[in-house]
Parts: structure tokens; sequence; C-alpha cells
């Protein structure tokens, strides 16, 4: 290490220049990025009238996120936006998606879409964009309140609980042991739908035999889902259910009780997506399960995101905007839009869905 | 990081003979501070704003300083002492879960109803028993601070989640959030900025400008030599833990604040980052070189290049490409032309030396 | 008086007793963390009777196989006193590929994808070898920069790509579910990882090099050890290794896509530490970095089982690694005392 | 001497290695001008010359280890251009050097024989075989190691031991020796004779290097002198004094060499009582007194350099007391025996002495850090006026005070080691090996300022290894083995027998 040491040691100017070059020409592969980047994004900064749209989902490269972006995006071109973007973190970390908003605010977007990571880390930077003139839609996640002009929620939130609970009674035969296994412990929505749950188990005396016995978290990364739905079994010999609002935490249960002994004797349900599903339906893993097409979630967004902009609507409870092929929509209570009932999928309508 | 007590004694030694690759090349005055490592950073970090200023639309405005800003200060703040860390050839992984477990402290106190200025000062405290921690193990103890700091980078997060668990803490005081993202008037700064510019002034002056500092290059070097000019090894290295411990506790108190959100994982994974552009900046990872302003360049080229990219919506793919591009570059680039000029070197003596060998025989 | 007569005829006595078999084993540096995992299972097998089921013990060992074949070429690295940060984006990148090949590819046989990944794996093992021999860079930068490198060409090549379980054969999902004697197949495919690079690093001389040029670099390079061509094939033995793991994992796990992978280096690095591999090379043992890993995997498992707060469980995996490096220091320096005692001559 | 000529008929024979003019720079330091060396198949050939002669290139160059830029080099009348040690090996050379490159985490067994471990079956290293081959090297040199136990901890002439038995398993043809008896005592050193002259007698050569002119003449055949990197002369050792080898060795006569003037000698100013650390020294009294100069001697690994280091503070100690001016030391604090005036020039410059990598205005500011500081700042202009004044005082050649300390010759490296003490004005300084690796020119310039400190009342404790120096520049001069002091001789008494005698012990209790 020491004639190492002494090699670089010194500080001659032809080595000061090698690591200037060095530094040069990455700088140049940058800048032929940027430029590319331009091009391919026609520029924020569109002319008077054109209108542009971004959404920034959770995280980039995430099944669920992909689908709800392809929605997002033809519905920002039918609802006529000069051009739509997606900017995003490559982790679902509670501050990553903060210097996205700050980029699109300076950017001069006219409607930012958002999943928000955690409800309150990105409010000062939506404060921000919407000083800026930006309309603030949450999708799929909300943020407080107080930061968006409105959410397009997937569903009725209680709805969505209450069917999985449903499910859940109905496969364990209507008692015993159950569990949940979440994405993060932060996450709004299933935190909401996690609450309806729990009152819904407490109040109707039709689940007074079922008994929740334990919340885990997988956070929504595949592996420690996997581990966590493992630990669950190990833990309570004597469960007979989980339910997994959330599509990757139910992929992952089902991958490890597909290859487990458990298969068939732990009933599972939850929110999943058809396509990662479809092998643990027809291999008798998983019975049913919900979940309401997310295309459409991206597809409303945009209208809304429209709406806004064009300052149809204010966000007010009430407002009605046009949700393109969906038809119109209503504002409720909080300013929330609901975008349909879910979709309870198994063996036999399976094959008729391809998200 | 090169272990003194393990290097056995090397022959190269026995005759004193100085391995020398070129003529002896240093710089005086101008000429020096020109062509250092530190103004080439700088230079990059110009040429990677002009770029930007004209790739880029709408780059060059101050909303775009003051944005960039905010998202550079945890890894600048870190940089600093993490710097001095380095220099005297140890590392610190688990700066990132000090920040995460002073964010965790603060949450549970606030929520606990306790004033804030006391959660400030009990969160900066942890960070500094946290690098205490470290620096006991490491300097007093003499464990290797790579393996004490992955072990601490796991435990101080593993502690942030024992004191918060998986809650959020967001309701602190809107003026003191709001401070956090408030600008110096139309200048685009960041008013926080002032503390950061203080705080990267106490470790430029610590390093470059006192005793001790002086001191941390012998130290990392060799602590053999610094000891025999009375350097106080164990306790320099301790106080340097404790530095970064505090520093971390520092940016862990600003990401609470600039998000207003207090949770177990802020912060995480940012080790890496930190370490990415000191090492960026041209500080050694055996220790014994570097500067705070090379890495300042460093760091705030990252940002640049990082927010440019943004902007410009290019995916984050890119950057974090662009990133380990950058530190291998940067290091490798040297070594490459010094093999070049070491080959030109010899060849030069290979065709002037027979002369001298003859004639030096013939006085034999 | 000669130096002869000088030393004390202690010396010959403890040569005997070191000798024996015995106390080799007390001395191994794999003994402290064996002990741990062989108390830590006991004790929750006691709390949990669950946990060493059929179904519990195959699951323990299905959650350590992949980290253990990890550690093991972590291990090879470290002990050249240089350390591979890289593996976690290796691991995902393969496992991508992997993903890739059975969804693009109709019909491929399984052979062929595990020795892509390992041809993969490999190839970018040598990367990060020749960039550390030729530049003569610390491996730490180098393999920072191209963990991030690594990391980026996933996610550039999956984008929001991810391949599923259902994506696969059965037949290789199967090897991940599917016992053999009651072990589970890619579990004995690591045992086999650990036990032929086991005997490698212990019985060839290459091998044998390895911890050579890991104890003093310089006096290896004095000494006429190819140092350079070692520490490459040690890394290209790490990228195959971590291959290998990739392929595992998309047999094993659900999805693969650009994340798959990241951050893991750490644990694997620590789960090294643990096993008793010396963070400064020269010396441990694949077999110590395997039981460092299948301790820190079974850790959490345990603590589940023991219905332990999670939250808890990451400080504990902290604490044990700081107790694993301090035991580790408390020994040599005690080993290094009693040695300056005893050899010291008529002192 | 007896058996000087070269057995075997084979005289005309190619030797079994030759270099003509071997030359080697690094940079603006010239190594070796002129290496030109001839080792006969069944000849012990002895390689003399002052340090920094070139010697040590030479043998580098022999090792593969350097690539010559310039000569002729060949091995049984073969030219070779080795490009690694590999190659040198593969030709039959071996070599061990003065300092032993053991590696610390492998065993004994191992360390001998890595590389070219006895195999067993499935081609894996047998270890029963390795430790047996192992014990059988020991038994032929007489020595109990364990086998089995690691490196790390080995006292040197344990470590240099095990690089004989290396040599010895190697089987070599040609095997280099540089300098191995430094740290061996007169025991070890005749059975290392012995086992030097069986290989010889089985038709290897043997090139030994030494400063120790007793041995060369008791062992060699024939001897080459070596001056400032070049070849001065070949001797057949029967035919030749030691007279005429110092004259070439040193180019002039050696009674200039140590001009270590008469000072006057006041009141102690470091005295060490009883002063102990488990293992490595006890018992150590000793006293320097002002313009004293007092020489530390005996063997490498006698404990000189850690009863040094335990004064200064760099080590703990055990039991005893160190006062300097009559103030008790607090131990383990360098930085206390430095307020205290102390000052401390280490044998390695490269690891200990200097910042290899700082400038050498850097360098020599290091001591004065903090009387440099105003409210805690480092004054720039007085840090650069204070180091461009006392390298001129010592006359450092640099083309700048900026330039890395590494660019310099070891003589002029040592110079700024001495000024950055010179520096603190201190009332006691301790120098160890304070000549070693520099040139003649320098070295005398280095004994010239000691004595002339001495002369200014500075107290002096001189580790050395060359009796020349310590003969020429002790006031007094206290051997060591062992760990503890076997001798105080006065200026009159010591000779290079005496000092000899009492560093082997086999002069036990000449004090």
């Amino acid at each position: 290490m020491e004639l190492i040491r002494n090699r670089t040691g010194k500080t001659p100017g032809r080595r000061r220049i090698a690591s200037f070059a060095a530094l040069a020409a990455t700088v140049a592969l940058i800048a032929t990025g940027c430029a590319g980047g331009g091009d391919d994004g026609g520029g924020g900064s569109g002319a008077e009238g054109e209108q542009t749209i971004t959404f920034i989902p959770k995280q980039l490269n995430n099944p669920y996120t992909d689908v709800v972006l392809g929605g997002g995006e033809e519905g920002a071109e039918a609802a006529g936006f000069a051009s739509s973007q997606v900017v995003g973190p490559l982790d679902a970390s509670a501050s990553s998606q903060v210097s996205f908003i700050n980029a699109e605010t300076q950017a001069g977007t006219n409607v930012i879409v958002i999943a928000a990571n955690d409800p309150d880390a990105v409010c000062s930077a939506l404060e921000e964009a919407r000083t800026g003139g930006a309309k603030i839609v949450a999708f799929d996640s909300d943020t407080n309140p107080d930061c968006r002009d409105v959410f397009i929620s997937q569903v009725v939130a209680k709805d969505v609980a209450l069917i999985q609970v449903e499910l859940i009674a109905e496969q364990i035969g209507g008692s015993g042991e159950i569990a949940i296994l979440s994405a993060t412990a932060n996450a709004t929505n299933q935190n909401e739908w996690i609450k309806y749950m729990e009152e819904e188990l407490a109040s109707n005396p039709e689940y007074a035999d079922i008994e929740l016995v334990a919340k885990v978290y997988g956070d929504d990364d595949d592996t420690k889902s996997f581990q966590e739905a493992q630990g669950l079994m190990q833990a309570y010999p004597n469960l007979k259910g989980i339910i997994s609002p959330t599509t990757v935490g139910i992929a992952a249960t089902a991958r490890y009780l597909s290859t487990s002994e458990y298969k068939g004797k732990v009933a599972l349900t939850g929110l999943g997506l058809p396509n990662e599903m479809r092998p643990f339906v027809k291999d008798g893993t998983v019975t049913e399960f919900a979940l309401w097409d997310p295309a459409q979630l991206g597809y409303v967004a945009a209208f809304a995101g429209k709406a806004l902009a064009d300052g149809d609507i204010t966000g007010e409870v009430g407002d009605t905007f046009e949700a393109g092929e969906l038809g119109e929509r209503e504002i409720g209570d909080g300013g929330i839009v609901i975008v349909g009932p879910p979709t309870v999928f198994n063996a036999d309508n399976i094959d008729d869905y391809d998200f | 990081m090169s272990d003194p007590v393990k290097t056995a004694p090397v022959p190269e030694r026995v005759d004193g003979t100085t391995v020398l690759e070129a003529e002896p090349k240093g710089r005086t005055g101008w000429a020096r501070v020109l062509l250092g490592r530190d103004a080439v950073m700088i230079y990059a970090l110009i040429v990677v704003i002009v770029i930007a200023m004209i790739a880029v639309p709408r780059f060059a405005s101050p909303v775009t300083t003051g944005f960039l800003l905010l998202d550079v200060i945890p890894v600048l703040l870190i940089a600093m002492p993490m710097t001095l860390v380095i220099i005297t050839g140890e590392i610190d992984l688990s700066v990132a879960s000090i920040a995460g477990l002073t964010s965790a402290i603060m949450g549970v106190l606030w929520q606990a109803g306790f004033d804030i200025g006391i959660v400030l000062v009990i969160s900066v405290l942890a960070g500094v028993v946290a690098g205490a921690v470290n620096g006991f193990l490491v300097a007093v103890v003499g464990l290797p601070s790579l393996a004490v700091t992955i072990g601490t980078l796991a435990l101080f997060r593993g502690l942030a989640l024992v004191v918060i668990g998986d809650n959020a803490v967001a309701n602190f005081p809107p003026e003191l959030t709001a401070f956090f993202t408030s600008k110096l008037g139309a200048t685009g700064i960041p008013t926080v900025m002032v503390g950061v510019v203080v705080v990267i002034l106490f470790f430029g002056v610590l390093l470059h400008l006192t005793p001790f500092g002086r001191g941390l290059y012998a130290l990392g070097y060799s602590q053999e030599a610094a000891r025999f000019v009375g350097i106080k090894v164990a306790r320099a290295k301790l106080w340097l833990f404790v530095g970064t411990g505090t520093v971390s506790a520092l940016a862990g108190v600003y990401w609470t604040l600039r998000y207003s959100s207090a949770r177990s994982d802020n912060a995480s994974g940012l080790e890496l980052a930190v370490i990415a552009a000191v090492l960026l900046g041209g500080v050694s990872i055996f220790g014994g070189k570097g500067s705070i302003p090379g890495v300042v360049a460093a760091v705030l080229l990252i940002g640049v290049i990082n927010y440019a990219l943004r902007l410009g919506r290019v995916s984050d793919v890119v950057l974090i490409i662009v990133t380990g591009s950058l530190l291998i570059a940067s290091v490798v680039a040297p070594s490459v032309f010094g093999a070049i000029s070491k080959w030109r070197h010899d060849r030069r003596v290979h065709r002037e030396l027979p002369q001298a060998t003859t004639s030096g025989a013939a006085s034999a | 008086m000669t130096t002869t007569e000088t030393r004390p005829p202690s010396a010959a006595q403890p040569e005997a007793k070191r000798n024996s078999p015995l106390s080799a084993v007390l001395r191994a540096r794999e003994l402290p963390v064996a002990l741990a995992l062989v108390i830590l299972v006991t004790v929750t097998a006691i709390a949990n009777p669950l946990f060493l089921s059929p179904q519990g013990v195959k699951d323990l060992l299905l959650n350590a196989t992949i980290i253990v074949i990890l550690a093991v070429g972590q291990a090879i690295v470290i002990i050249t006193r240089n350390v591979d940060l890289s593996v976690g984006s290796i691991l995902g990148l393969v496992a991508f590929m992997t993903g890739s090949l059975f969804a693009n590819v109709e019909g491929i046989p399984i052979p062929v994808v595990f020795l892509a990944g390992l041809a993969l794996g490999a190839v970018l093992g040598a990367i990060n070898g020749l960039l550390v021999t030729l530049a003569k860079v610390p491996a730490l930068v180098i393999t920072l920069g191209t963990l991030y490198i690594y990391r980026g060409v996933n996610n550039a090549w999956a984008g929001g790509t991810q391949y599923f379980a259902g994506d696969r054969p059965d037949a290789f999902g199967a090897l991940s579910v599917d016992t053999f004697l009651g072990f589970p197949v890619i579990t004995l495919l690591a045992l086999v990882v650990v036990v032929v690079v086991g005997v490698f690093l212990a019985g060839a001389r290459s091998g044998r090099d390895l911890y050579a040029i890991g104890s003093d670099p310089e006096a290896a390079r004095v000494f006429g050890l190819p140092v350079g061509r070692r520490v490459f094939l040690a890394f290209v033995t790490n990228g195959l290794l971590a291959g290998l793991a990739g392929v595992l994992y998309a047999s094993r796990f659900n999805s693969v896509g650009a994340t798959t992978g990241s951050g893991m280096e750490l644990d694997v690095v620590a789960a090294a530490v643990v096993g008793g591999v010396a963070i400064f090379g020269g010396s441990g043992s694949v077999f110590g970095a395997a039981i460092g890993a299948i301790l820190l995997t079974t850790i959490t498992s345990a603590l589940t089982a023991l219905r332990v707060d999670k939250f808890w469980q990451q400080a504990i995996v902290g604490v044990l690694i700081l107790a694993a490096i301090i035991i580790d220091r408390i020994a040599s320096v005690r080993t290094a005392r009693k040695l300056r005692i005893s050899e010291a001559r008529d002192v | 001497m007896a058996e000087q000529s070269v057995p075997g008929s084979d005289e005309p024979n190619e030797p079994l290695l030759r270099l003509q003019h071997g030359a080697k720079t690094f940079g603006p330091v010239v190594a070796l001008a002129d290496g030109t060396v001839e080792l006969r198949a069944g000849e012990i050939h002895a390689l003399v010359g002052e340090n920094g002669a070139g010697k040590s290139t030479l043998v580098k160059i022999l090792a593969g280890l350097y690539h010559p830029d310039a000569g002729d080099f060949q091995v049984a009348g073969r030219p070779v251009a080795f490009r690694s040690v590999a190659d040198s090996k593969a030709a039959g050379i071996s070599v061990i050097y003065q300092e032993p490159t053991l590696f610390p985490d492998l065993t004994v067994a191992e360390n001998i024989f890595i590389g070219r471990q006895p195999r067993g079956a499935l081609g894996l290293i047998s270890r029963k075989a390795m430790r047996s081959a192992a014990r059988e090297l020991f038994d032929q040199l007489g020595v109990p190691i364990d086998p089995d136990r690691i490196a790390e901890g080995l006292s040197i002439a344990d470590q240099q031991i095990i690089e004989i038995a290396k040599a010895l398993s190697l089987d070599a043809r040609v095997l280099i020796m540089d300098e191995p008896t430094a740290a061996l005592s007169g025991v070890e050193v005749e059975r290392l004779f012995a086992v030097a002259r069986s290989l010889r007698d089985r038709g290897a050569g043997i090139l030994f290097i030494s400063h120790r002119f007793d041995e060369v003449f008791a062992l060699t055949d024939r001897i080459t002198v070596m001056r400032d990197g070049r070849y001065i002369a070949t001797h057949d050792t029967a035919s030749v004094r030691v007279e005429q080898i110092v004259r070439e060795m040193v180019g002039r006569d050696i009674d200039q060499l140590f001009p270590k003037e008469e000072a006057v000698i006041g009141n102690a100013m470091l005295r060490v009582k009883g002063l102990a650390r488990a293992g490595v020294f006890s018992g150590i009294d000793l006293e320097v007194r002002t313009g004293e100069i007092v020489a530390l001697a005996g063997l490498v690994g006698a404990g000189r350099t850690e009863v040094a280091r335990a004064v200064f503070g760099i080590d703990p100690y055990d039991e005893g007391t160190v006062e300097l001016a009559g103030r008790r030391l607090k131990p383990g604090d360098p930085q206390a025996a430095i307020d205290a005036g102390a000052g401390f020039v280490p044998e390695d410059r490269r690891k200990q002495g200097l910042v290899m990598d700082l400038s050498v205005a850097r360098n020599l500011t290091l001591t004065l850090r903090n009387s440099l500081a105003r409210f805690g700042l480092i004054d720039a202009r007085r840090e650069q006026r204070t180091a461009a004044e006392w390298s001129k005082r010592l006359q450092v050649k640099t083309g700048s005070q900026e330039y890395a300390v590494s660019t310099l010759s070891g003589g002029n490296q040592q110079k700024v080691v001495l000024a950055k003490w010179l520096a603190t004005e201190p009332k006691l300084l301790i120098v160890d090996e304070p000549t070693r690796g520099i040139d003649v020119g320098t070295k005398s310039d280095v004994h010239r300022l000691l004595s002339d400190l001495a002369g200014r009342g500075i107290a002096i404790l001189m580790i050395s290894s060359e009796l020349p120096e310590v003969l020429g520049m002790a006031d007094r001069v206290l051997v060591m083995h062992e760990g503890r002091i076997t001798a105080e001789l006065s200026r009159e008494d010591a000779t290079p027998e005496s000092v000899m005698h009492a560093a082997t012990a086999s002069m036990e209790g000449a004090k």
C-alpha cells in the first residue's frame, strides 16, 4: 500500500490534467445526456397555453406504478396536455421525492400528480410549487390534504377494507387467527385501510371469531415481504389467513406460501395485480383477491389535473369534471375523487384481465 | 486505512533510496494553487455549471441555487468532518444512521411535549454520544473503523427504530420548518446556509490552519510519525469521531425540519453518497491527503449534475452511473497517467544511461 | 550464555499442547460465532418449538443460502486485504438477466441460464479486479464506484420491467423448494460452494497465497507471489459467486427488477466480519464467513419466532457485529501478550 | 580462511551469476551507477560497502525486484532480464533480506513453504509433510521454533532464522544474504556459517553482505567493495587486509570521518532508573549529561530502540522512572517529553521521521505547530520563515520548500528530520541510526552537526549499529544485549572487540 501511496503521492501537473480530462469527458457525457433528455421532454417551458403535466410516483420501476402511469399518460394525452412526464426516485424513501417536486416547480410544470411516500415530507415542496402556479393532484397515496388540490383515490377506503375482510373471512371459514402484511409502516393508504379493517373486525358480530394477531411490514420490498411472511408462519403456528393490502406484499407472500408446506392451509388475500398473481391463483395458493384497475387511477388523475389547470374546478367539494371515456367524476368530502369499485379476481375471471 | 501494525519492514527502506518516478515536481506560488487538485475540482464545477446553464433550460436562475443547496446540505455538512476522519486514515460509515437516530429522538421528544429547544439540544447530544461510541471503539480500543462503523451503522439505525418504531412525527413548529426552507432575500440562498458555511469554515480552519489540523495529515500518513512529533493519536481520533457524530446529528435535525418529518429511515444510505463525494474531492482513502475546498467543490459538483439532470428530466439512472464513473475516473486517471509517465521516464533513462555507466566503469 | 540456552524450556510444552485437535478447535476464530449460533438456535427452539420444525429449518437454511454464498465470495476478497462493495449490484444485474432470459428466450435450458449468470458475475467481478490491480486504486473506492455503475446499468436495462416467478419454468423455482435428504437443493449447492472454496483456500497453494497477500501485500510482492493475478482471481471468484447468488435469488424470490439486491453489500461484509474474517486481511476462513451469514439471517428469524419487537432486530445485529470484532480483538491482544512474555529471553 | 580455493575443477566454466555495469536510478536519485559483481560456483563472496553504497539496490536487481536501467546480467553464462521475483527464483536465486519479510498471519511452516508447499492427495497441501519438513530444517539449524505458531510476534532473530530455513529449503544455486547476522547472537551466527559452508561445498554460490569484517574474513573467499553506487574492486580474501578494504569503502582515512570534538560535559540531563517493560527490556539505568554523546550499542533486537521509545513516551513501560532536566516525564506521552525539551530522530525516516507526502516546510514545522500558532491559528508567514531558516541552516538541498519531502535524497530527508527537532531547541536529542542509508558526504555533515550540538550543551543519546560511528562519536558507550545493559564503556575502553563482545554477551557482567 505504501508504494501505491507514493506513486500517487506527488502532484505533477500532468496527472492533474489527467484528472481534469477525465472529469471533462464525464461532463461532456452528462451534457449530451441532458441535451437528449431535453429533447425527449420537449421542455417543460411550453409556450403560452400549452399545458404540461408531470407524474411523480412513489418509486420508478415498480410494476403497479407502471400500470398506473400508463393510464396517466394515456389520460394526459386525451385530456389535451402538450406534454406529460414521469420522473421520480428509484427508492421509495420519504424525502426522495422532494427534489423532483422542486425541479418540476422550477420547470414551470402546470400540473404535478404525486403519490406521496410520506404525507408530510413532500408538503413544503408542494406548497412552493403551488405558489409557483402549479396544480397538485395526489393519487394512489395521499399527501397531507392541505398541500394538494384533489386526491384521486382508487376506491372508497372503507370499501377496500371491507372487501378484503370479507374475502378472508370467507376463505378461513369465519373463524381463526389472521395477520396483515402491509407495505411501509407509514404508507397513508394502507394505514387507512388497516384502520377500517380493525374497526370492522371489532364491531361486526359476523367476525367475532376472527382474531387479528399481527401486523407486519414488508416495506414493499420483495425480499423483506417474503421473510416477513415466513416469520408470521413461525411466530403464529395457528395462523389461518393473511391479508396483504399491497401488490408487492401479496405476491411475495404467495410466493412463500406456494413454496412451503403452508400452501393451501393458510389463506391469502389482499390487493394484487392479476398478471403477477395468475400463477398463484392457478396453483391454488390464492383463491380470491381484489384490486381496482390501476390504469384508471392515472387516467382520472390526468383529467382532474387538466380541469384544475383550466380553472374549471378548484377542488371544492361538489365540483365535477369530465374524465374522458370514464365519464363525469365528482369531488367528494376532503377533496377526494373516487375512481371505481374494486374487482374481485379468481380462477374464473383472472384471464380476462391484462395488467 | 493503512494498518501500520501489520506492515512488515520492507527492504525498500534498507538502503534509504527513495522510490521516485519522475523529476521532483513541486510547484510554488500561483502555479501550485492554479494546478492543484482542488483547483481542478473547482474548474470542473464551473464547467459543469456553464454547460448546465447552456444545455438545461431554466437552470440559470436563483431558484436553482435554493433548491440545489437545500438538496446538498446534508451531504455537505457530513462531508466536512468525514474529510478529516478519512484524512487520518479512518472511515465512518455510521453517519447516516446517526442522522436517522437523531431524527427519531427528535420526533419522540417533540411528541412527548418537550420544548423544542430541549428537543434540539438532546438530539444533538445524542449525536455526540453516538460519535463518542465510535471514537472510543476505534481510538481507545483500537478496532478497525471500517468494521466498527459497519456495526454501529446497523446499531444506530436499529436504535432509531427502537425509539420511534414505524411512526412519523410531522407536526413540528411551522415557523421552524418554514425557517429551514426559507431563502435569504432574492438571492435564492437558503437561510440555513449561513449555519452550513459556519460548519464548513470551522472544519476548513481546523484542518488547514490549526496545529491540530497539521497533526491530522501526519497522523493519516503514519501514526508512528505522528506520535514521534507528540500528536496524541487516540485523542485526535476520538474527537474526530465525536465531530462526525455531532455534525451527523445536525444533518439529522436539518433533515427532520426541512422535510418536517421525523422517521427512523431518514437519511438512510447517505453514508455512501458522503464518502463518494469526499473521495471525489481528492481525499485519499489511505489518509494523509485531501482538503476542504476540494471536497466542497466535489459535493457541489455532484449536486449540480444531480439537479441539472432532474431539471432536464433525465432519469436518476444516468445520475448514479455518472456518480460511479466520476468516482472511478478521479482515482484511476492519475494512476494511468502515472504509469505512462513512468514508462516514458524509463525509456529516457534507457537511452541516456549506457554512456554514463561506461564512464563510471572507467573510474573503477 | 546463548540464545538457545536462555530460551525458556517452557517453549516446548505449549507447542505440544497447541497441537492437540481440541485446542485447535478452541483457538479457532470461528468458535465464538459458531457458539453464538448454537445458543441462539437452542434458546429459540426451546421457546418456540416450531422454530425447528422441518419447515422452520428449511426456511432458516433457505434464508441463509444466498447470503452465505455472497459472504464466501466476500471473504475471499477480504482475505486479500480488499473489499467488494458492488456485490449487491452484481446480484441484482444477474438476477434480472436470469428473469429476462427465461421470459424472452423460449425454452432456454436451466443449466444455460446458470452458466450465463455465472459468466456475467465473473465479468463484472473481473472489471472490479482489473481496476483494482491495474490502476492500483483501493478496492473500497473502485467497488463503491461500480456499486453505482452496475446498479445504474441494472436500472437502465430493467426500467419498470419486473419478471415474476410465473415467468420462469416451474423446475427452476422448484430448486429452492425441493429438498434432498431434508435439505433444500440450493442450500446443498451453497454447501458445496463453501466446502470447495474452503478447501481451496486452506489446501491449495494459490489459496494460501491469498492469505499471504492479505497478511502483507508488500512482503508478498517482494517474495515474488503473483499479487496482481491472485487479487484479480479473488475478485473474479467473488463476482462468479455473486452471479450464482443472483441466479438463485431469481429462483427463490418472486420478482426481479431494477432494485433487486440493493443495500446487500454491507450485510455481506458484516457477515464476513462477524464470522471472524479480519477486515484487514490475512486471516479468517470461508467457514467462519458462512457461519456469520447464517447467524445474521437466523437472528432475524429467531427474533420473529420469539416475537421480539421487530424494531430491536437491527440494533441487535449491530451489537452482534461489534461484539464479534471486540472478541476477536481481545483474543489477539491476549495472544500477543502471551507470546511476548513467553518468548522473551532472560528478561 | 583455510579453504579459500574454489572447489570443483570446472574452473573455466561460466560463473553462476555475473552483473556488469548495472545501473538503476529513481528519478533524480542514482541508486546504483555501476554495479558489478561475479559469483562463482562453490564460493562465498562478500559484498561490502557503506550504507548507501548501492549494495541493496544491486541485491534487488539480482532478486528481480528492480529492473536495471542498464547493465549486462548473466546467469550461468546466459543473459537474463528478470521481469519479476519469480523469474529470479526460477533461475535458482534465493535472497535473505536484512529485515525479514514474513507474513504475520501465516504459520511458521507456511512462511517457509509458501508458494511451494508439499502436496498430498488431490494436489492439496499436506500440512503434516510441511510441518515435518519445517521441523527437519529447524533441527538442521538447531533451533526449537514451533512450526505451527503464527509468525506475528516472533523476535527478529527468530524471523531471520525462518528466512534462512526458507532459503535452505529452496536448495538454491545462488544464495544472497543481506546482512543476515545483524540480529543474531554468536551461536546462531556460527550455526549459520556452518550451513553456508556446507552449501558452498555442495557447489552453491553465496553472496554475503555484512558490515562485520571479522565475519567477512572468517567466512568468505572473495570480497567485492562498492562505494557511492560504484564497483571499486574485488579481492581474494586471503590476500587482502582489513585496512585496505576500509580505505576502499570509505574513500579516505577513517579518522577524519567522525569528528566528535571535546565538549564541556555538565550535569545529568536525562536520568533513567530501573526502566522495565515485560518481555522487552528490564533494569535499564542510564544517564546522559549535557554536552555528552552517549551511544547505545548492541545488536538489532537487543532492545535499544525500545528503550529509547519508552524514554520518549512512544511506548509504555511497566516500571521505572524517566527524568529530564530534573523533571519526571509522564509515561506514554511524547508531547510531555517534547515540552520538557526532548527530541527524537527515529530510525525509520520514511515511516516515523517524516510525512513523505507533505512539503519540506510542513515537515519542518510539524514539531513547532503549537508554538507557531497565534490565537489557535497557524501564522503562515512565520511558518514559512521558520522553515526557510532551518532548511538553510542545515543546508537542505531542495528546489523549493513546497516540494514533497519524498522528492529529496535520503541524506537531505535526514537533514529535514534533524532540522525539525533542532527547531524546538531541545535539551536532549535521541538519535536512532542517524546515518542509516545516507551518502557519505551527508553522513559527515550529520556527524559534524551532532558534535556541534553536543558542543553547545545538548545531551545526545545515539543508537547506532555502525561500530565506527559509535566509536568515533560517543563519549560513553552503553551496550545492550537481550533487553539489558551489559556493559558501560568509556571512550577509551570502547574498542570494536569490547563492544561486540558485550553485544553478544560473551563478556557477561563487564560493567
